[in-house]
């Protein structure tokens, strides 16, 4: 047994330490930090960067143009990356197709977009789920019929993440409606320009705009933008599901949740004391650091096992369980540090120069809602434990 | 021992709830919540007219009512369909009026709009740490400090201000026009303000309010538990009705059973939580008014966490959406643990009766 | 809406309490309050002063010899026996078997019976359960087959609580082996002194025994001996499970535990004050005690709808839930507040007169895990969750 | 990084692993546990000549081992089998002798039997209550005060007892065949002891001991965690395997969803528990040791509970019978929160760590 880092990687942190505290540009972290919506702007300006230093497509072999990094080491620039309040990478283009051009697209399809994902002449979205496929992600019904040397697709996505800023979007269609449920269904790429694509934004719950409903009607895309096999699309959304989850716990984001909630506990003031020297407030911080602290071991724990077997195991699902759990937990915190100087709609709470509460709060409520998806999108948190009875318990 | 409604509440129960069903549908609700001034005065007037307010007090003040049964009835009618006028300023400001002996009429006809405002920055839930003051007498009264997140304070016309003079907490009587009032809007719909006061102009209600601030605190308290109940029962229903029809590996979702038994477990909290609002509601005024508040309000805090956070779960990514009524009724839940005391303030309270 | 008891009802809470001041014993209070096992005599005694008084059958019609009461009376009376430390009633008899044979049996078997459980003369146990039938209680196997003027059974029944002291015991048989489940099943009444009856003790696991197994090998019983049709025993057993639930929530020994707890953090001292002036600990009290609070309104609420619709509805199960869950909760406090010195075993702990920790602290852990029975008796919580999901949400 | 035992360790785990499965049928076990002495001497014998007790001192101390994970090892397998043999004892003086650098071979031989004394009726958890006094010097070191609960006393040769003298917290030898010692057996079987100090013969070992007891503290909770964690891992397989035996309804109870997402939380829990164990392990000796021992023991108090109640719960009636050996496993997984220290007293001491 041995937890700390080797020399290497102690060396290599160094290195992403120094080149985060260089590159990464104050006004991003900071708005970050602040829980704000990040604009297109700020998150290509970051992939940019990233891609000079050829640390942007961290999971791509070195082939393709990735860094050729060891597990261990994609966790401690994951962890730095959180650590300086850097952007999340927009993961649609870099860590779900680029990964499945590279295991099922042809020489051309991988020699076509793997570049243009990592300059950023393509933004990439997902379009998996539907109104009525959900957990039941098989049960899909966007239908991509043949016809001559096109595709013509006709149906409906929804949840599609950033399908706003999106060129192109990667889709499960049914191309067989005769077959079983999860045969039949093909991998297609297309264009989002393309006649008949309708983008339709969906507010969430807590007034932000960051998925989309998209429309397809008699879209027509060249029959080269199947990825795969016609009709064996299920098996590369499995592959996708299973795929590089080892960052899945969200540990670096909860170190910062807490890091946060701590902050705000030691300003402000409840009974005439710092909130954090309230037994009951600290006590719910406290349990939190505690879980997190095992989270951190166990997610290396796993990251080793994935290293040492090559894959990561079935174990992910309770990553992502418990992960979103402590992540949600402590976003809770923040919201209740603050009480009612949380309760304010964010568009308001800088107007007339007012400053709320011990420093300007306006995302904490907004964050807390927000992040409300995380045990529900990518596999919900019941799935998970579906999955984990299955293969785990085999129960 | 009877846990029917009188004749009378169950009246005003369903003219408030046919009245609110009719004519505040939800996605009006939503828009007039989320833009300014966050109220609609035609609904306002229209409520006034049901009974709304005059429920609120005793016939003695000119009311029709002001048990806290009364009082809980008209709040579950506004938590049903989130209504989120500014009856509680109103249900304070009555109690602070009636304990001063001063007019209500004005109140009570919804002529004049009150907003209480005890919370600030550095006190949000605690009379002990108000730190705005008064200075002089009689007609030259000024207030100085700021009372934050007033809710109601963005259309209110009078604001009844907690300030201390001389170690003596008072409350004291602000006309809006008077007063720097910054208002907005919440994140689950309706307004308040920051009110700051700088030498403002004031009169006198109450010179030692103590025990009148804990009796509006604990009336507001009242309202609030018995709002979130009638948030939660609607919820609920609309969560259990989304497992009957929502189908997902070719059954309808309430089929599996983990669903059925959480379902079953918020059912278990709500009825707990209705039940300490009734005890709430029947202690209001009496000596032990303000244990039972804080007993009510903590196990509200619990219970409406678990239903805001379970329903939203339990439904899946539709009840992330701004378009979807789960959401509203969701983040009311949440977000009225920070009104006059959150779950562990109230807790505290508790634990301070085992130390005498 | 009106919390409060009736003038009438308060004069009669006055003359319960007036009764018990007077007439339970003092060592039998003293018993019950320490947690330990009563003896059969001490039961016994307790059960003679109340059927003098006429207070022993609280749920049986007058006609029966019971008192009569409302709904109201009976909490009453239930709330202050525990206040008093009374010991509970032995059910089986009393508020099982005694309602079974007023609603199923023949008149001959009421003159019988009826009276002599009253004054003591037969000790009831329960013969539901089998090893292969717990919450599935219709597959059970035990049987009984006609043979000219007697039946015949077969088969084992289990967790038959205070088997060891009882006289008879009433059985669910299968008595038509080709019907379906739930058909076929009769009720049977069995003298324990038949030949063939075996009672083997089951040891708990605190360590003592109040449940049995008991075993029928070839035990002949007249044919009188059956209650109700033949094989309708399934609606006498359906009867019995809805039958006289409201006291289900425990209420008053919660309010009991909770005292004892209270008392317990007063006396322990942790970190130089008392427990009870720890945050953390009274901060479990308190969040105990709300949740009682409320339990006791919604158990009254639920006897009210009782009392004016004649008979307890499907919500008697959320009590049972709730109820269980609180007074486990309060047995978990008394055995944490007490910490190491409630850690001996029971029997050990006076030994050499040392007296441990704040009082006699011999019987806390003990209680707390046979406490863990209540969940599971009676129909576990989770099956108390598939009835409310049945019948209050229709999922 | 590795988290792979090393080969000795892993070996020194399967000896002991093989050995106490064969040698320590659950049956024979409950029967040694719940039977004064409490204690099997020959079970001991094997056990220190396997490696046992050689495991948890440094080769400087004679041992083999000493390390954080050399003890979670041999810990880990002791729960695995509910062994209740005075092992924490040997581990918690073994490291008050090194620190007085006084001569472990006694101990390490399974010769000498110690037990530690900290616990008082009124300091239950808490070094700085202990009201246990010292006098005298050099020879004529007397005790006087109550040592209680004292684990593994009921068979101790040796009692090291922390006491006072001016203030200055040490910690003193004690002769058992000096003391008036009360031994009893455990709710969870094994036993302890109360030891009546009055004016009873001592040698101080340590006279400023403060960092040496808290260090054997450390010790000692890493150990209980990692028995934990071995008693956890044992429940969580038995109520899996009994899921998937068990027929109710015409189907293995298994198949119930709501039962295995209560399995999978179990899982998860098991698995955090694991986790911060491993840390504590790590962090064992240094200048952190404390704190993550406290993370440790509150998390496992946590999820000792969890399983421990959910696996009978899950089981239903059978695990409520002393027969069912989950019931002794449960006992075990309740009881050991009240040992050096229980969930609240260690998240209290994580929470002094934002008051700075």
């Amino acid at each position: 047994m041995d937890l700390s880092y080797s020399k290497d990687d102690l060396a290599f942190r160094d290195e992403v330490r120094a080149f985060l505290s260089e590159k990464l540009p104050k006004e991003i972290s900071n708005a970050v930090r602040s829980g704000a919506e990040l604009t297109k702007a700020m998150t290509e300006e970051w992939h940019a960067i990233l891609n000079a230093r050829g640390w942007l497509a961290t999971i791509w072999p070195k082939e393709f143009g990735g860094p050729g990094w060891s597990p261990v080491q994609k966790h401690i620039f994951e962890e730095e990356c959180c650590r300086a309040y850097a952007p999340r990478i927009v993961p649609f283009g870099l860590n779900m197709l680029g990964p499945v051009l590279q295991k099922f697209g042809s020489k051309a399809q991988q020699d076509h977009y793997l570049p243009r994902i990592l300059d950023g002449t393509d933004w990439w979205c997902q379009g998996y789920s539907e109104p009525g496929a959900g957990s039941d992600l098989a049960s899909l019904k966007t239908r991509a019929d043949r016809d001559g040397d096109h595709w013509v697709i006709n149906g409906q996505k929804t949840w599609t993440t950033l399908g706003q800023h999106a060129d192109w979007i990667f889709c499960l269609c049914r191309t067989d409606p005769d077959a079983k449920k999860q045969e039949g269904i093909s991998f297609i790429l297309v264009d989002m320009a393309t006649p008949g694509v309708e983008v339709r934004p969906i507010r969430l719950i807590e007034g932000g705009h960051e998925v989309n409903e998209v429309f397809f009607t008699d879209v027509r895309v060249p029959i080269g933008n199947l990825v795969g096999e016609e009709n064996k699309g299920w098996t590369i959304a499995k592959y996708l599901l299973t795929h590089e989850r080892t960052g899945i716990a969200g540990v670096g984001f909860s170190i910062q949740a807490l890091e946060e909630v701590k902050a705000l506990a030691r300003k402000t003031r409840r009974g005439g004391r710092p909130l954090i020297e309230d037994p009951l407030f600290a006590a719910r911080i406290a349990q939190a650091e505690i879980d997190l602290e095992a989270m951190k071991i166990t997610n290396l724990r796993m990251l080793f096992k994935a290293q040492e077997q090559g894959a990561p195991g079935p174990e992910t699902s309770l990553l992502k369980i418990k992960g979103t759990v402590i992540h949600q937990e402590l976003k809770d915190l923040a919201r209740r540090a603050l009480g009612p100087v949380a309760a304010p709609f964010p568009g308001h709470v800088s107007e007339g120069n007012l400053m709320f509460g011990p420093e300007d709060t306006a995302h904490n409520a907004a964050r807390y809602f927000n992040n409300r998806k995380t045990s529900i999108f990518g596999g919900s948190n019941e799935i998970q434990r579906n999955i984990v009875t299955k293969t785990m318990l085999e129960l | 021992m009877d846990f029917n409604l009188t004749d009378d509440r169950q009246m005003l129960a369903d003219t408030l709830n046919r009245f609110l069903t009719e004519q505040y549908p939800v996605e009006y609700r939503v828009n007039v919540a989320y833009e300014a001034p966050f109220h609609d005065a035609a609904l306002w007037d229209q409520m006034v007219e049901l009974g709304a307010l005059y429920a609120l007090a005793p016939e003695q003040a000119g009311g029709m009512g002001g048990s806290g049964f009364d009082i809980a009835v008209v709040f579950e009618a506004l938590g049903r369909r989130l209504c989120p006028e500014p009856v509680l300023g109103a249900l304070m400001a009555s109690r602070l009026l009636a304990a001063a002996g001063a007019d209500q009429e004005p109140l009570l006809t919804g002529a004049c709009k009150y907003a209480v405002g005890i919370s600030e920055i550095d006190a949000a839930y605690e009379l002990d740490q108000v730190a705005t003051v008064a200075t002089g007498a009689g007609d030259a009264i000024t207030l100085s400090g700021r009372k934050s997140t007033v809710y109601g304070g963005q259309v209110a016309d009078v604001i009844l201000v907690a300030a201390k003079q001389d170690d003596r907490l008072g409350v004291y009587a602000v006309q809006a026009a008077q007063a720097n009032i910054t208002g907005y809007g919440m994140m689950d719909g309706g307004g308040a303000a920051e009110v700051l006061l700088d030498n403002t102009p004031a009169s006198l209600l109450i010179a030692d309010a103590q025990e009148a601030l804990q009796d509006a605190i604990n009336a507001g308290i009242l309202a609030l538990c018995a709002e979130a109940v009638g948030v939660m029962d609607v919820t609920h229903t609309m969560t259990v009705d989304y497992l009957k029809q929502r189908k997902q590996f070719g059954i309808p979702i309430g089929k599996f059973q983990v669903l059925q038994h959480r379902a079953v477990d918020m059912l278990t909290e709500i009825e707990q939580a209705r039940s300490i609002t009734i005890k709430a509601a029947a202690e209001l005024g009496g000596v032990e008014a303000s244990k039972y508040a804080s007993m009510a309000k903590n196990m509200i805090g619990r219970a409406a966490r678990l239903i805001g956070e379970e329903s939203i779960q339990m439904h899946g990514g539709i009840a992330m959406t701004w378009e979807y009524a789960v959401s509203h009724y969701a983040k009311r839940l949440i977000m009225l643990d920070a009104q006059l005391g959150d779950t562990d303030y109230h807790l505290s309270q508790v634990m301070k009766t085992y130390v005498a």
